[in-house]
């Protein structure tokens, strides 16, 4: 049997990438993973490729593939078709109103950190921010020049016609209405240098 | 005995008193009132915010005892009232009810945390579907209009309602147990009789009217006042006893109720 | 070998579920599996099952669930150290003891009003009600059809995940925490301590 199965010496490293792998939402880089289970590069990619192989000649219906600099598990090119009939029929047709909300805060906020985007939800929004992104709704569109830059976040093209309409100036407006405290202060944050920076310097947020 | 009450290793009210009760040897007859309230209000001068959940807590489970304790603390004698004391049977049984079901969901809130950290030991897979077959998922926005996106907006950056507590009944103890005895043994031998709602006529804290309760208990358990309800929720005489001198009085430095 | 890793009758199913999991974000129901695999509830069961048990006998480093209703792909819980290292994303915030506390009483009675949880737990509960809603634990599920029509709440599906159970009834029953009766004594003499008692430290002498 192949030595990937189990017991074998990389057995450990195996079940290390095998759960980080699965977790990951992006492509993972070789030489990451050697970082974090602290052996070399050239060890994990062995790993890796006796892994992928292995999967393959077991007939799984995933694989494990080399793409864009790192490895990620992607469903199987042959199971297609079983994947295609779940997107079409499986996933939600609608953005939850939760989602809805974080597309709302990026179009009428926009530049904004993820992180800003948390900070008024109250939750946390990486899965949606995700979705939003790989829908093609939003986009990184800069960074934040203060420390840590933050990615910022603003609506797309298709964004907009999507919404049936020409610019983000056409969105209707919030009019008079006013934020609660804790928006207005998520948002001078992300302006800031670091949480140290005393926020009663900054002005308020005078584009809402 | 002393009983060490600190805010933070309790969770609703009815936590203290299971903490209390549980740990075998304390009575609640022994339990220091006054090293509740004190450690309630050493709570209040700390935050300087204050955290209203906990301060309503911790007041309501100092009134539980203050009530527990100054029944035990009020003389019984053979003309009591059957009705007061089957009242009070029913009123302990509904408490130890409540104190099991306390206890129940704490356990059961131990197991679920449990639960929890050894879900959490797992992550799930969220990577969502390859590119490839982006051109088939529906479009998440079909319907949307830009006005259910301003709304969708205005919800989401709407003021959090505030989370509202009628403070008055927490505003800081103005005066201590020990200052009331002080004040009382002052006053008392001067006036000689006074009812309990003349004595304390214009307190509207309730906190404050315990406080000065307390002193009343603590004079009669000194032996200078007399106490006399002539029936159920009548008027509370105290009386100063003939002979008993402002200077008998014990004028303690904390309250040890 | 085992029937699920090649060849068996339920190979294809097996392969087109293992793909169809590799792309789901959420955990997806056995019968939205069978419905597109045209086939009985109880046999994508069957064959999901068997995928779990034998991920698990070949010591792989990720798992198949079912939590919340259905079934996903997460690491494997012994994995969860390298797994750490690789998310550096703060992991869910912890609930204090006393949320904890009131989703304990919303799993169990639900659903319940604000006012009844309140009445368990002796305090206000209004902001931690708040906060497991804004968390996702718990939500709005019906209104009290008596006088008042108060909000009734009840957990969610996320609370099922994060609890890692499949459904309420995976829940350790109510029975297991009732108070054994060495505890139950020991309040009565705490609470019920009479006025015997009371009368031998009093000092009666005084009383004139």
């Amino acid at each position: 049997m192949d030595p990937e199965v189990a017991g074998g010496p990389d057995d450990g490293v195996r079940r290390a990438i095998e759960a980080i792998l699965m977790v990951a939402v992006d492509p993972v880089e070789p030489n990451l993973l050697a970082q974090l289970l602290e052996m070399p590069t050239r060890r994990v990619e062995a790993v890796c490729d006796g892994l992928a192989d292995w999967y393959e000649a077991e007939g799984r219906g995933f694989a494990l593939v080399r793409v864009g600099g790192g490895y990620r598990f992607q469903s199987h090119p042959d199971q297609a078709s079983w994947v295609e009939r779940f997107v079409l029929e499986g996933q939600h047709s609608r953005l939850t109103a939760a989602a809805l909300e974080t597309l709302a805060i990026v179009a009428y906020k926009q530049p904004i950190s993820r992180a800003q985007v948390s900070a008024i939800r109250g939750v946390d929004v990486d899965t949606v921010i995700r979705t939003l992104a790989q829908r093609g709704y939003i986009e990184e569109v800069s960074r934040d020049p203060g420390p840590g830059n933050a990615l910022m976040f603003g609506t797309t093209r298709e964004f907009l016609v999507r919404m049936g309409i020409d610019r983000l100036a056409d969105l209707p407006s919030l009019g008079d209405f006013v934020p609660g405290p804790e928006v207005v202060e998520a948002l001078e944050r992300g302006l800031l240098a670091g949480p140290d920076v005393v926020d009663a310097e900054v002005p308020v947020d005078d584009r809402s | 005995m002393s009983v060490t009450v600190s805010t933070t290793v309790y969770e609703g009210p009815f936590d203290l008193l299971l903490n209390l009760i549980l740990r075998e040897e304390v009575e609640l007859y022994e339990v220091s009132l006054s090293t509740i309230v004190d450690a309630y209000l050493a709570e209040l001068e700390r935050l300087e915010v204050c955290d209203l959940e906990k301060t309503t807590e911790f007041l309501l489970i100092a009134a539980i005892l203050v009530e527990l304790k100054t029944r035990r603390l009020l003389p019984v004698d053979d003309r009591f009232d059957v009705d007061d004391e089957f009242g009070l049977w029913e009123e302990r049984d509904l408490l130890l009810a409540r104190l099991l079901e306390c206890k129940t969901f704490r356990d059961a809130a131990v197991s679920l945390r449990r639960m929890a950290a050894e879900a959490a030991r797992s992550s799930p897979r969220r990577a969502g579907i390859e590119d490839r077959f982006l051109h088939l998922a529906p479009d998440l926005l079909a319907g949307v209009s830009p006005v259910d996106l301003r709304a969708a907006c205005i919800r989401a950056l709407t003021p959090r309602p505030v989370f509202h507590v009628d403070t008055e009944h927490i505003a800081p103890i103005r005066i201590s147990v020990a200052d009331a005895v002080g004040e009382l043994a002052a006053e008392l031998p001067r006036r000689g009789s006074v009812t309990f709602r003349r004595l304390t006529a214009g307190i509207t804290d309730r906190i404050e009217m315990v406080v000065w309760f307390l002193a009343v208990l603590e004079l009669y358990k000194q032996g200078v006042v007399e106490i006399d309800q002539a029936a159920s929720f009548g008027d509370i005489h105290v009386s100063w006893r003939p002979g008993a001198g402002a200077g008998d009085v014990d004028l303690v430095d904390a309250y040890e109720g």
